[in-house]
């Protein structure tokens, strides 16, 4: 398959800097990773709150600046990029954020908010603007009415929509979706992932899909990659993953996702692993996860195992699976 | 575009809603604009405060005078009428002042973050640090006096507020999502500040700009009755209270006539922006 | 040319009186224990604390000078008053020798001496001291030789014959040599207000900003004191100052007429002495600014001083109005000069020969003080019936006069009031060119030369002549318009009496405190 | 079975800006002794509502009436405010959604703990503190005496939320409601406290009202599920019976929507059309039936009937048998 | 925490340096110096140098702003060019009368708004909390002076039962006399401090009141005193008790116009009366000391609220 994406060791860090500009602190959201994503697949992203999911997919969008790595987008490094000459690469890279109230401005009108990104990367007429618009309304399950009307007046899953449809806007390529579901009511959620596999379908988009939801990015992506504290510790098709997990993490991450079936409920008297989540400002010596892996070993105290790719191109970074 | 009528509408109606709930909006709103057109009027009314007739000095209330006349006989209606035009324009113009300033400043500081920010919020502090009535005092000295030096001394003394305020603001709207999108999407700076932050830090605006306006109405009382603020002829609330405490005993109405419509006019500025503050905020159009 | 002679407290020529906010006062709950042998002076200037012989020159500080120290004599309207003093006799009317006092101490118990004279009057003639006397004592011509005769005789010799002499050498208050001996700066020291002196008081506290409280000089060389403690209390503010008379809390008061009118004079017990100071209040231009003769005439043709003076000084009682930049009182005043009746229409030609239009000035006064508030105001609206904008600019009487005293100041006008000697010749450090306080800036040689001629005539009729024709030539100038000479009107409580005894006098209000008697 | 906690016919309106909103809707809720109720539904179903109102934790312009709300046999609604806080936080604990705010930010932990102790138990703060220690030690906090000592801030979002849990169980509860305790919580994090609460179930007798919107939870730790939705309970019935047997067309709805392990990547999620009513719109009817692909005008009638399956199991619905009337169609 | 102080110091000092910077610099500016006010057009130009040479205006700006500055740390701040009195003994007097008048008045008003705003607060929407908030709104629109002047004329011109001006009848250092001199202007300035603090305590109670804690101790069985008492009423005062030291620089220029209305001799009257003479080293002298105070006072509250906060103590 045809490599859209491919992301060699890619690093962002966060300095908290004093007023002199003197670094306080670092936070290492994302500390060394490396994964490809295929073109038209949905690539799903998970791990724990504050892992550096978010961080990564808006570095790789260059919404956020890399700190250091390659991002080659069709071959080219738009890591390397000056960010003035981006405009190009962000008409193809799109994002949908997580949260449907704080992603769309309330002062606005559904086609203000739509037309934002068009009229920065297209020179169009008002009406063929709108044109484009009650069209992009229509895909994504709104009514072109709706075009007047401001995003308070949505409820989430149709506000979701309206951010979809401004990612759709300027025919994008690759759309990051930002756990574009996590805020929505359960009976919500299944809409908004209906449209975005819809969409994939029509327009041959390809995703990045950062979620905490494991049924859901099982469901949604082809492959999946497993955060832990800054790294991706576990990337494999999304079966794999799901029913096959090799990284202690994955695996415990999977058996603490709570199922509704019979046979998979979640088994609370084994299999939940204990302790926090390590702050991105202070991780931990070797691997990151060694502090709360029941299999932790010496080694795993002293060095940090890198992904290793076995015959089926499942990648985990573990010595012991 | 039917739907930009009805909403339109809807405005309108959510701020007849919002004046109806609150009776204090509505008379504040009531006498607000009463003053606004006597003071807009006065210049074509037969009113002239300057003029003096030492035949007539510190005379009572009459058909003639209805508020009197002052220590060199000029007629005190005029002059609380004329000072109220003076107060007002003061007020105004000194809150557009320091709005303006305070809002770029504030936008250039949140926005840009890092030094700019840095620099900008040392100014700030510096400025702030120094006892505002005895800043614009001191400051006030080095004008030469009259209406505009007042306007300008009390506008450009008076930003730091708002600037902190519209700074404090912006930066938690620079973490928005919408905002972020906007500046990922290659929307230009200025467009993003012009179409997402300023309405987005509105309503912060509209408080202090009307708390701005009480404000800068007080400080001008206030220089006034120190004596380095409006000179004469004209005369402003403050200036008249000035007068007036040499005759109290003698004449206390005198007193009495600026200093409640001085009050009266920081009330109600004052409420009226908690309710434009309301009406801007877009969740309560929903309703 | 001859230089200027003396002027007299020259430099009592002051912006107009004092500031607006505070000062403090009471109401009486104050036993009378407390209050019986108190005289309660309400003033509204603060001596403060670097009040000194040497250099102090304001109203308030000088009245507290008169209170400690005493002159050789004073030298009024009425002739002369001597102090430590007996008499004095010249031959030549160049050398002027004093006989001193034998019987005086300074309060420490140190016999005064001639030594003291001699000290005080050579200080004065340093110029770096900056004494407010120093252009009385120094000229071109040379310096006032001050020599000691033996213990109880001093002697002055002035290097020209003047008839001034007697002025020039009034007024300086003698300060003990052994205290201030080896002071080089008299407004910062530790002396001044722990004061040492041959005057009918003592200082025993001061408070800045509140009060001034003095304790009689038991040894004072005239007589003991009537009344054991004097106080002046510092009472910025006007209304509380009549309301503190008004109340008893406070015995006497300088009051203007509209205050007197405010007061009730006889339910309070108080009775109101007016006194000339020999005061003059006047408009002047700057001619730096306005340099068009013709325009000055137009702008004193549009002026009416009548109502002026009515607007803020009432009655007639209170003024008398001058039409020359001497006080109406003194011997060489003359009418027979340009009086600038009020006459718009000759306003208005003088204007357009002239050929201005829109014509703006920008008017200085002391926003404190109500007589010029009322003024300014009369003259803003009486320019502005001949087409003429004035700006006024209420200023503090203090930062006015410092601001007159800068030769590039922006004002076109100013108000102010001086209150100069007995002799014509003390003025001429307001109207000689260059003079200190000539804030008018103009360069005339007709008035320094007429000046100059006065100062050195000896014959009274002749200098009678220089002075009229002095006097109209200052009026035609048209820079100087002299608004009114308006009395002190002293406001005391019957309970003090004596007031005629003392005497008042221009500048410290009583010639001898301790001539002043309470009766309860 | 006996009841812990009988609701009978309870409504909660709010009233504001004279507007009155009815909430929740005349529903029937009982807890069995010795079981977990969980309740589930969308965001402001009207789930907080409910249990806030056993709690008397509603603002003063909230209005709640019902036939009777009996906890141990004694009407809640009956009691004088001093009475009802006799029984809270001694007989009756919540916990809340957000651990991060529930606790006061300057008081430590320790006087937290002791503060709720003495509240209820007449002991001495020596042995208020001993309890305190021993109830850390219980939900599993490492070095309790020291942690006594620390702020909130120095605690991390699954040990403030273990904190509550000892709060709530120093005096013993016989009913602990637990408000969506985990949802703000990380999955891995959730599991251990839901593995606590059942723990504390089983050990400490005390019976759970859980309110989750997560069926999988639910799934977990759940002995009987009530299922509302617009303020109303649409489905009540043991865990089986809800998950596997579900008889109201929203609950089946919910259910088909919900991606399963075994569902093929690529086929379509059955999403429920429309969205969900906001409360000013609902009528007496049924709140469901604008999304129902089954409804009649019947479902705007007031008197929803009350199909009854089995002794645990009932739902709201006019329809009896969906699968009967699918199969005719 | 003692780094967290120490850094707070270190940062304080730029901000000191740069407003006496200002100041001076605002000095330097103005229309007319110290040797203006003395010299006469007559006087020689070398006696003017000598004068200029005294005074040190001779020398560099930058070198006089060290000798100023060296000066303002030595408690030499200067003299008046007007009355040519030393500012240090003007200002030593007059600040202990400034200090006596504001510290009581501003305790009072302290406690007064804690009162009020926690009664406000806990009451929110109810009748009393109405009450108190516009009491509060209106009096913020009442300037003091304006409240000090009909207070002069009902106990001062009307009635005739209190003094109105000074802070003593001279002679008379009675307790009895001072207190009746002070209660009105203490009333006014009371009255000055008391509507922004009122809100702000109502503010912060309300805040406090939706905070999620409070439900819990609620659902916990904390009754309504224990919640204001043992919970609500630390957390919302904590914030005002901080402010504390920002009622420093108040000490001094606190009741500027309260005391010019009422002849307090404080620094106020003084300030006014050196700002309408021009009088600009007094000027500056209270400027540089009043902001001094101001970035003072916030380092206290800073470092106060450091001490009383747990987040911030243990947390930095
Ligand atoms: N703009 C930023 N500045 C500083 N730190 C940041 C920034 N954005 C994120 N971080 C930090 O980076 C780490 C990773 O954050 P990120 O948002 O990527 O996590 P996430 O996996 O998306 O978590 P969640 O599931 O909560 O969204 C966190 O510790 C966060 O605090
Ligand atoms: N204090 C209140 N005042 C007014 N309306 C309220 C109040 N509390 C709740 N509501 C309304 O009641 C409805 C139900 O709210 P509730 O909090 O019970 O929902 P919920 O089921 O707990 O949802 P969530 O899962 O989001 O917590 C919502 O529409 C909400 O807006
Ligand atoms: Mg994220
Ligand atoms: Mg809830």
């Amino acid at each position: 398959m045809e490599k859209l994406i491919e992301v060699k060791n890619l690093k962002k860090h966060f300095y908290k800097k004093n007023f002199w500009g003197q670094n306080q602190g670092v936070t290492k959201a994302v500390d060394g990773v490396t994964f490809d994503i295929n073109k038209g697949e949905t690539f799903g992203l998970v791990g724990e709150s504050g892992c550096g999911k978010s961080t990564l997919g808006r570095t790789l969008i260059r919404m956020y600046e890399p700190t250091s790595g390659k991002i080659m987008y069709e071959g080219e490094d738009i890591a390397a990029i000056k960010k003035n000459k981006l405009n190009k690469f962000h008409k193809k890279m799109q994002i949908i954020f997580q949260d449907p109230y704080s992603s769309l401005d309330p002062h606005l009108t559904v086609r203000d908010i739509i037309a934002e990104p068009i009229s920065v990367y297209e020179k169009l007429s008002d009406t063929e603007i709108d044109l484009r618009i009650a069209e992009l309304l229509k895909k994504v399950g709104l009514k072109s009415d709706d075009m007047n009307k401001y995003s308070y007046e949505f409820s989430g899953g149709q506000r979701q929509r309206i951010g979809i449809a401004r990612a759709l806007s300027v025919n994008p390529q690759f759309v990051l979706c930002d756990e574009p579901i996590s805020a929505l009511d359960v009976s919500i959620q299944a809409q908004v992932i209906n449209v975005l596999e819809e969409l994939q379908e029509e327009l041959g988009l390809t995703y990045l899909f950062v979620a905490h939801d494991l049924n859901m990015v099982h469901h949604i992506s082809e492959k999946i990659g497993v955060m832990y504290l800054g790294k991706i510790v576990e990337i494999g098709d999304s079966d794999d993953i799901y029913f096959n997990p090799k990284h202690p993490y994955t695996k415990a991450l999977i058996n603490a996702i709570p199922r509704i079936e019979q046979e998979r409920v979640l088994k609370l008297d084994r299999d939940v692993i204990q302790g926090d989540i390590p702050s991105p400002l202070n991780v931990p010596k070797g691997c990151r996860f060694h502090p709360r892996c029941p299999y932790a070993t010496e080694r795993c105290r002293c060095e940090e195992p890198e992904l290793r790719i076995d015959a089926d191109g499942h990648q985990v970074a573990c010595f012991e699976a | 575009m039917n739907y930009k009528k009805q909403l339109s509408r809807k405005k309108r109606d959510k701020i007849f809603e919002l004046l109806l709930k609150d009776k204090a909006s509505l008379i504040s709103v009531i006498f607000l604009l009463a003053l606004i057109l006597v003071s807009v009027a006065a210049p074509f009314l037969p009113l002239d405060g300057s003029k003096t007739d030492i035949l007539h000095m510190l005379e009572s209330p009459s058909s003639v005078h209805w508020f009197g006349t002052d220590e060199v006989g000029r007629d005190y209606f005029a002059r609380t009428i004329n000072g109220g035009r003076i107060s007002l324009t003061v007020g105004i113009l000194a809150m557009l002042m320091s709005t303006v300033i305070g809002i770029t400043v504030g936008m250039l500081a949140g926005f840009s973050g890092g030094i700019v920010d840095g620099v900008l919020m040392r100014i700030v502090d510096v400025i702030q640090s120094i006892p505002w009535l005895v800043l614009v005092t001191v400051i006030s000295i080095f004008f030469k006096k009259g209406l505009l030096s007042i306007i300008v001394v009390i506008g450009f003394f008076s930003w730091m507020e708002i600037a902190r305020l519209v700074r404090a603001e912006v930066l938690s709207l620079r973490e928005r999502e919408y905002i972020q999108y906007a500046s990922f999407a290659g929307v230009k700076s200025f467009i993003i500040i012009v179409k997402h932050l300023i309405p987005a830090v509105m309503p912060t605006i509209i408080v202090s700009a009307s708390s701005g306006i009480a404000d800068a109405i007080m400080t001008e009382s206030a220089l006034s009755f120190l004596g380095i603020g409006i000179q004469e002829p004209l005369s402003s609330w403050g200036k008249l209270l000035q007068t007036a405490q040499s005759n109290l005993q003698n004449a206390l109405y005198m007193a009495m006539i600026p200093g409640v419509l001085i009050i009266l006019t920081i009330f109600a500025f004052n409420k009226i922006g908690n309710v434009l503050r309301v009406y801007w905020e877009p969740r309560v159009s929903e309703v | 040319g001859g230089k200027d002679p003396v002027v007299e407290s020259a430099s009592t020529v002051e912006a107009e009186s004092a500031v607006s906010a505070s000062g403090s006062s009471e109401q009486k709950d104050t036993s009378t224990a407390d209050k019986g042998n108190t005289f309660t002076y309400a003033i509204n200037g603060d001596p403060g604390e670097s009040t000194n012989v040497i250099t102090s020159s304001s109203r308030w500080d000088l009245s507290t000078i008169k209170m400690v120290y005493s002159p050789l004599y004073m030298y009024n309207a009425d002739g002369i008053n001597w102090f430590l003093a007996t008499e004095y006799s010249t031959d030549d009317d160049l050398t002027y020798t004093f006989k001193l006092r034998d019987d005086v101490k300074w309060s420490d118990g140190e016999p005064f001496t001639a030594d003291d004279v001699v000290f005080t009057y050579s200080e004065m003639e340093k110029e770096e001291n900056l004494g407010w006397a120093y252009s009385q004592l120094v000229y071109d011509e040379g310096t006032v030789e001050i020599k000691k005769i033996d213990d109880y005789t001093v002697s002055f010799t002035f290097p020209f014959k003047t008839p001034t002499a007697l002025e020039m050498l009034s007024q300086v208050f003698i300060m003990p040599e052994h205290i201030y001996k080896n002071v080089t700066d008299y407004e910062h020291n530790d002396y001044n207000m722990n004061t040492i002196g041959t005057g009918p008081y003592q200082v025993v506290e001061y408070v800045p900003g509140s009060y001034v409280k003095f304790k009689r000089n038991e040894y004072y060389f005239k007589g003991k004191p009537e009344i054991e403690n004097v106080v002046f209390r510092i009472i910025e503010n006007s209304d509380t100052a009549i309301l503190a008379l008004q109340s008893g809390e406070v015995d006497a008061y300088q009051a203007i007429p509209s205050e007197v009118e405010k007061m009730n004079i006889a339910e309070n017990n108080l009775s109101t002495y007016s006194y000339s100071e020999g005061r003059i209040g006047y408009l002047m231009i700057n001619v730096k600014n306005v340099p068009d003769q013709k325009v000055r005439q137009a702008i004193l043709f549009a002026l009416n001083k009548d109502d002026m003076n009515k607007a803020s000084y009432l009655s007639e009682d209170y003024y008398l109005t001058p039409y020359t930049f001497l006080p109406p009182t003194s011997r060489f005043y003359t009418e027979n000069v340009e009086k600038y009746t009020q006459n718009q229409d000759k306003a208005k030609e003088l204007l357009k020969e002239a050929g201005v239009t829109d014509l703006t000035l920008k008017v200085g006064y002391a926003g404190s003080d109500p007589a010029q508030t009322a003024q300014a105001l009369l003259v803003q609206q009486e320019l502005s019936e001949i087409g003429v904008t004035v700006e006024l600019d209420a200023a503090d009487s203090t930062a006015l006069s410092a601001q007159m005293h800068s030769a590039d100041n922006d004002y076109d006008m100013y108000f102010g009031g001086y209150i100069m000697g007995i002799d014509p010749d003390t003025f001429s450090s307001l109207f000689e060119s260059n003079a200190s306080y000539n804030y008018m800036y103009y360069d005339v040689k007709e008035i320094d030369d007429l000046f100059a001629k006065g100062r050195a005539e000896n014959d009274e009729a002749k200098r009678k002549e220089i002075y009229d024709e002095l006097q109209a030539k200052i009026q035609d100038y048209a820079s100087f318009y002299p608004i009114t000479s308006n009395n002190k009107i002293l406001v005391v409580n019957k309970r003090i009496q004596g007031v005629e005894d003392a005497k008042l006098v221009p500048v410290y209000t009583f010639e001898d405190a301790s001539l002043l008697k309470i009766v309860e | 079975m006996e009841k812990l906690l009988e609701i009978k016919n309870m409504s909660v309106s709010f009233e504001k800006d004279k507007k009155t909103t009815k909430i929740v809707r005349n529903i029937n809720l009982s807890v069995n002794r010795g079981e977990i109720l969980a309740i589930v539904g969308e965001s402001g179903s009207g789930k907080s509502v409910t249990v806030k109102s056993l709690m008397s934790l509603l603002p003063e312009y909230a209005h709640v009436e019902a036939d009777g709300v009996y906890f141990d046999g004694r009407d809640i609604m009956e009691m004088s405010p001093a009475d009802k806080r006799k029984i809270y936080g001694k007989d009756i604990s919540m916990i809340f959604q957000d651990p991060m705010t529930a606790l006061n930010p300057l008081k430590k932990i320790g006087s937290h703990l002791i503060e709720v102790i003495k509240r209820h138990q007449k002991i001495s703060t020596r042995e208020a503190k001993i309890l305190a220690v021993k109830m850390l030690q219980e939900v599993g906090i490492a070095a309790p005496e020291e942690r006594m000592k620390q702020y909130p801030h120095e605690f991390s979002g699954g040990m403030r939320q273990r904190v509550l849990i000892a709060m709530a169980l120093c005096s013993h509860p016989k009913l602990l409601i637990a408000d969506e305790p985990t949802t703000a919580l990380d999955v891995t994090i959730q599991a251990q406290i839901l593995k606590l609460l059942k723990t504390l179930h089983k050990k400490e007798d005390m019976d759970i009202i859980l309110i989750t919107h997560d069926l999988g939870v639910v799934a977990s730790v759940a002995d009987r599920i009530a299922v509302m939705y617009g303020g109303r309970i649409m489905e009540q019935g043991t865990k089986e019976e809800i998950l596997y047997d579900p008889k109201h067309p929203y609950t089946k709805a919910l259910l088909k929507a919900i991606p399963k392990s075994d569902t093929a990547r690529g086929t379509k999620l059955e999403a429920i059309a429309g969205s969900i009513p906001s409360f000013a719109d609902l009528g007496e009817g049924c709140p469901f039936a604008d999304r129902c692909e089954h409804a009649s005008v019947r479902c705007k009638n007031a008197n929803i009937g009350r199909n009854i399956f089995s002794e645990t199991h009932s739902s709201s619905c006019v329809l009896k048998e969906i699968e009967k009337i699918e199969q005719g169609a | 925490m003692a780094k967290y102080i120490f850094k707070r110091i270190i940062n304080a000092i730029p901000l000191l340096i740069l407003i006496t910077m200002l100041c001076f610099a605002l000095i330097s500016l103005a229309p007319y110096d110290a040797v203006d006010a003395m010299t006469t057009p007559k006087m020689s130009p070398e006696l003017i140098e000598m004068i200029r040479q005294k005074y040190g205006y001779d020398q560099p700006v930058y070198i006089r702003y060290f000798k100023w500055l060296d000066g303002l740390i030595g408690g030499n701040f200067g003299y008046s060019i007007v009355n040519k009195t030393s500012i240090y003994n003007d200002l030593a007097s007059r600040i202990p009368n400034t200090i006596r008048l504001v510290l009581p008045s501003y305790i009072t008003a302290y406690i007064l708004a804690i009162i009020l705003g926690l009664i406000a607060g806990a009451n929110k929407g109810k009748a009393v909390d109405k009450i108190i908030d516009s009491f509060a709104s209106v009096s913020l629109a009442v300037p003091t002076f304006w409240i000090a002047m009909i207070l002069i004329y009902i106990f001062g011109y009307k009635l005739r039962i209190l003094p109105i001006l000074g802070m003593h009848t001279v002679g008379n250092s009675s307790l009895i006399d001072y207190f009746r001199h002070f209660v009105l202007p203490y009333v006014v300035l009371t009255f000055g401090f008391l509507p922004g603090n009122i809100r702000y305590v109502r503010a912060s109670t309300i805040t406090e009141y939706s905070e999620d804690y409070v439900m819990v101790q609620k659902a916990f069985g904390a009754s309504k005193a224990e919640i204001l008492f043992s919970h609500v009423c630390k957390n919302a005062l904590l914030p005002i008790i901080t402010k504390i030291g920002m009622a420093l620089p108040a000490l001094v220029t606190g009741a500027v116009i309260t005391e010019s209305v009422f002849g307090w001799p404080g620094v106020g009257p003084y300030f006014v009366r050196a700002v309408q003479g021009m009088d600009y080293p007094v000027i500056m002298v209270i400027l540089v000391l009043s902001s001094t105070l101001v970035i003072v006072g916030n380092l206290i509250s800073d470092i106060l609220y450091c001490v009383v906060d747990p987040r911030i103590r243990r947390g930095a």
